[in-house]
């Protein structure tokens, strides 16, 4: 008898399922999407930072951590086999609910990546802006970096203004997206 | 020149450089002064040094840029000499000379030297009287559009915007048609204004497909002057140097021997005193031309040291101790092959949009062959104000074929999670025909550089245990949190996974 | 002898050596198998293999020893070669031979070398008949103490037993009269039995104050051999290795020569195929004599790479190719001054006392000139079975002054929690003027280590600090436990320490 | 306005005590014994695994981590600009309570510091043995350790015959000290 629990991951812009189940004698099995439960030789080392899976005698080394951030929600950063990547994992509940919540939220609207000081701004309010547009300067470590419209559309806000220092995650300014766009 | 004592050294520096200047002075009984901002109370170089002091805030103009605060700090706690590493001050006349009047040893060349040098202009007008081939530029700085269209004009397009205070690649535009130079210009004198207070710039002919080939020399500020070889340094992106290795796989005997000569006429025309390098461009039809010289510390100078088995930083010490050379020309030899990769703080799959954030993982590489420089460590918060190299993984092959080889292993061996790295445009770089076969150019990132073809899906098994592990990860994550209270998944099946085979997981035995 | 391929190895062992071992196969591009015992699926080099199989229970015998399992394992998964590392099974000749009768390539000398070199009284005689210098002992195995003893009398004390089957310093016991003769030939007997499966001993001259000088060589199986110079190994303790460097401090030019000859002469009266070393005690007199050859990759091999320029696994698996020799004698070259640091679970300050316990924290040293073979992680628990050498930190230097101060400057920037360990005892070591002027000899330790030194008392400051920083720890830790229910000191002023100035200090800025 | 907590440390066989003060802008400052309260710049770095301090400009890094095994209790190992060491801490009520606890119990028991294998026994239960006189030998990592006795006195028990595998903690022996031994 196996208990299960269900998973959804993201990564490289796809999405798949994993069950993870174990049985009354700690045995676990994993399940990816709709390929068979298989039983499965992993162990947590590194102080739980890393795991050491073994698939018919093979082995890989995934190093996992969360991602820091405001986007840390399920997002992990992961070393696999040497190869450095990114994903989200979260159980199944956990991602319908996001889904939700993310179908209301606007594309159009961007934000600082990283901290650094707003150097100049090339468009204001009212302006359409063709996708990949630049739309402002940020100095941050040395390196001026262009921030380049994400959609094509109507500036609806410009919430920023040069000489100002933004945090990651602040809103520079907000798209409203063309129709169709 | 007098033999000098030198028993404590300020390092006017911060990040993996001031941590291998440490070093070395450790090494050598020499007491090591760090200095820090605001922020960097906890880095790496503060904590590795014997003593550290305050400079003040975290914007570099107000801390590490700070020439006073730096000498008085020096004076206070009874330095006899400071260290300025690269970037910074390193390259800052003004600097070099308030030391001197201070009483206090610049561990560097002379403050006329770093002058003459830091004025791209003037040092070419010096080579060109030495007999170094220069390539064909303005003679004087220029800060009017007018005036600069009519230069260009007069060399041929593509040209070269420069700082004529820049260096190390900063500072640095290509420009193809007079219709981009206004605006080329504005934004590189913009650039070079904050980033070295002297927006003066300068053009010159931009050569297609160049390679960057530079040579290590130092001088014992008499006219004696030596070169430890080569570097190459054609992998950039922006004009800022992203991997280096020696020696140059585009060099034969003969031409490796006229560069260097070149090199070393550079050093002793203007009686160089201490490190530094002459950096040349080699163009496809192996021409190669004076572009500056660095008179300080180079990023890539451990990949000198591995091939030639030399300690620069030593080398700059016993210099500056007027000791005179510590080598022989006669004795500088190049064994095998080293490879310098920079671990940058920047994500290459998001056009190396700079990271930032606490290094939440570190594990470096090890075993043969392998050298790891390092700012960081695990828990280290990597700030904003500041270059964004993080760390340089070095390493030593018998052959060329070997150091790729080896280069391959460790940066797979090199596990590092918090902010955004550009390992991964490593091992694709390492992937790359024009790189393997070593006649890759300064265009290499432009030209071959795909994010597409960069983020190349995973093969089916090391996805499918990517995800298993995730999975495993989540569920022991969520078990060993428990069940948040009022959490709506925390039903009564849920408990069941709380102290299961997941836990037990650990560390299995 | 015709080229042979190798695609796939198995690596016969654990620890450090699987791990270098590894690292060098993924850089040719060969895949690596891993074997472990049930106590070792976490340990670093099953982790750091490309593929890993269980060979049975914790202890050697069941596992790492059962060479049966270990050629069904490599058979089961299509590897062509074994490669044994040192210790278990590398210098087991039936074990080499039944692996070439599976169709496995043995990665080292024919079976019947091992058989030879593995016989110290059959290797001896071949010496003594190549003219190499062998040192005055009994021609027989022994088992019986009366014989034993009437050999040692004749011989004169202080005698030396070693186990014929021994090896790596291990099975060896001084006897400086009779009265301890039958006891030390009862536990050397043994120790002997249950180390290598074979109680045979033998006896030879003691030379007091011998230094331990060996030779790298390499042979082609044909006759041809180069050597890779010495390494000098005298820091010993219970005659197992501590520290080695090369070159060694000891030899004039003229007597490595002859040294180094002598270890040639070895290998190519054998037809010596592939890496091994020749032991030589070197008396105060600058007598040498044969001591042993060990037919297998030593521990202390990365010196020799780091003063040489060359990879010695590369080198192993290019002669079991058939590739012949990869060095050429006149291209051989020492260039500066390695030291090799192992780093046992072990206590100085209790007589060495073997430790244990989970790695807690793993801070390695970084930087010009070090390089870290290790085979441990953070987390890791070091289990009591097997050998306690958890890692090797090894320095190069421009000269033995610069590897010395380097070597101190690494030690002390090596952080390793759990287990205790010698790390104290190399910084310890590296302060003493027998070590400094290069005249230590195999006495080295028995002699000088005087435990009571060894823990002076640290200095008031660093005291100070210490004192500050365990109170500021045990404050923090009590604050971010939070007060246990019901425990007795959780009283109402003690709430007022959580999130507090303490948990604020955390990476300050 | 100081808030002062109290430790007593032990090291290198010596006892000290420490208190930490911390005032209600959260300044930090140590005392050492009868020296004076100095205030202290101090930070947690490495995840809380290690404390960087500056004292009148000069760095010390201390790494901390508890003592594995069974002495684990206030038990510290550190490493000290480079030199390792061992060290206990612990609030001063603690260590009241403990001292009494030490007092009851005899020095003569003789315990594992490692797991390992019993290869021989040199006493026997009634023997009288001399400090430092060999009891048994214990093989541990393939290297044989001879066991002595901590004090002289008779031997109460043996609790381990040859052959029998023992885990670091376990009893081997207990001697009964000898009066003024």
């Amino acid at each position: 008898m196996w208990m299960k629990k269900r998973y959804v991951l993201r990564h490289g812009g796809e999405q798949f399922t994993a069950v993870v189940a174990r049985d009354a004698d700690g045995r676990l099995a994993v399940q990816i999407d709709d390929g068979e439960l298989r039983e499965v030789d992993a162990c947590f080392v590194q102080n739980g930072r890393a795991l050491s899976l073994r698939v018919d005698g093979r082995m890989h080394l995934i190093d996992l951590s969360p991602r820091g951030g405001r986007d840390g929600h399920g997002a992990l950063e992961a070393t696999v086999n040497g190869r450095y990547l990114e994903l989200t994992v979260m159980d199944e509940l956990h991602a319908l609910a996001l889904a939700s919540v993310a179908e209301a939220a606007g594309s159009g609207t961007v934000r600082a990546e990283i901290p650094g000081l707003v150097v100049a701004l090339q468009v204001e309010a009212g302006r359409r802006v063709a996708a990949g547009e630049p739309l402002l300067v940020l100095e941050a470590m040395k390196m001026q970096n262009e921030i380049a419209a994400p959609v094509a559309g109507t500036v609806a806000e410009v919430a920023v203004r040069v000489g100002q220092s933004v945090n990651a995650g602040d809103v520079l300014l907000v798209i409203e997206p063309e129709a169709g766009g | 020149m007098g033999r000098t004592k030198i028993t404590k050294v300020l390092v006017a520096n911060r990040g993996e450089i001031a941590v291998r200047v440490i070093q070395g002075l450790r090494e050598m009984g020499i007491r090591a002064v760090a200095v820090h901002s605001d922020v960097d109370r906890t880095a790496l170089h503060v904590m590795t040094a014997d003593e550290a002091y305050p400079i003040g805030p975290a914007p570099a103009a107000e801390s590490y840029l700070r020439g006073d605060r730096l000498i008085a700090t020096a004076l206070a706690c009874g330095a006899d000499a400071v260290h300025p590493g690269y970037g910074f001050l390193s390259e800052n006349a003004a600097f070099a000379r308030a030391c001197g009047e201070a009483g206090l040893i610049f561990i560097g060349p002379r403050p006329e030297t770093i002058e003459l040098m830091g004025n791209k202009l003037a040092a070419r007008s010096r080579m060109l009287a030495s007999g170094v081939p220069v390539i064909p530029g303005t003679e004087t700085a220029l800060r009017d559009p007018a005036a600069a269209a009519a230069a260009a004009r007069e060399i041929g397009y593509p040209v070269l915007l420069k700082a004529a205070a820049g260096g190390g690649g900063k500072g640095m535009r290509v420009v193809r048609e007079e219709a981009d130079l206004a605006a080329a210009l504005r934004r590189t004198m913009g650039e070079a204004g904050s980033a070295f207070g002297d927006d003066a710039v300068f053009l010159e002919r931009y050569v297609e497909e160049p390679k960057h080939i530079e040579v290590q020399v130092l001088g014992d500020g008499r006219g004696g002057a030596v070169h430890l070889f080569e570097r190459e340094c054609s992998v950039q992106r922006r004009h800022q140097k992203v991997i280096e290795e020696s020696p140059s796989p585009s060099l034969t005997p003969e031409l490796r021997e006229r560069i260097c000569e070149a090199a070393v006429r550079t050093a002793a025309a203007v009686d160089y005193l201490g490190a530094g390098t002459v950096e040349f461009i080699l163009s496809p039809q192996r021409e190669f031309f004076f572009l500056e010289m660095n008179t300080r510390l180079q990023v890539e100078h451990p990949i000198t040291e591995m091939v030639t088995g030399t300690d620069l930083v030593r080398a700059q010490i016993r210099i500056a101790r007027g000791q005179g050379l510590p080598y022989r020309q006669q004795d500088l030899r190049q064994r095998g092959w080293a490879i310098e990769f920079r671990i940058y703080a920047e994500d290459p799959a998001r056009n190396f949009m700079p990271a930032i954030g606490r290094i939440s993982s570190h594990v470096t590489p090890t075993g043969p062959g392998v050298r790891v420089d390092s700012g960081i460590y695990e828990g280290f918060d990597v700030p904003v104000h500041y270059d964004p190299l993080l760390a340089k993984l070095v390493v030593w092959g018998e052959d060329r074929a070997q150091a790729i080889a080896r280069g391959r292993r460790a940066l797979q061996e090199f596990t590092l999670h918090g902010p955004g790295h550009n390992i991964p445009f490593h091992l694709w770089a390492l992937e790359r025909p024009k790189f393997l076969d070593g006649t890759y150019t300064t265009n290499f990132i432009d030209e071959r550089f795909d994010p597409a073809e960069f983020q190349d899906p995973l093969p089916d098994d090391d996805r499918a245990a990517l995800l298993t592990a995730a999975a495993l990860y989540e569920a022991r994550r969520r078990e060993l949190a428990g069940p948040a209270p009022g959490n709506a998944d925390a039903g009564a099946g849920d408990g069941n996974w709380r102290r299961s085979a997941l836990r037990a997981m650990t560390n299995h035995r």
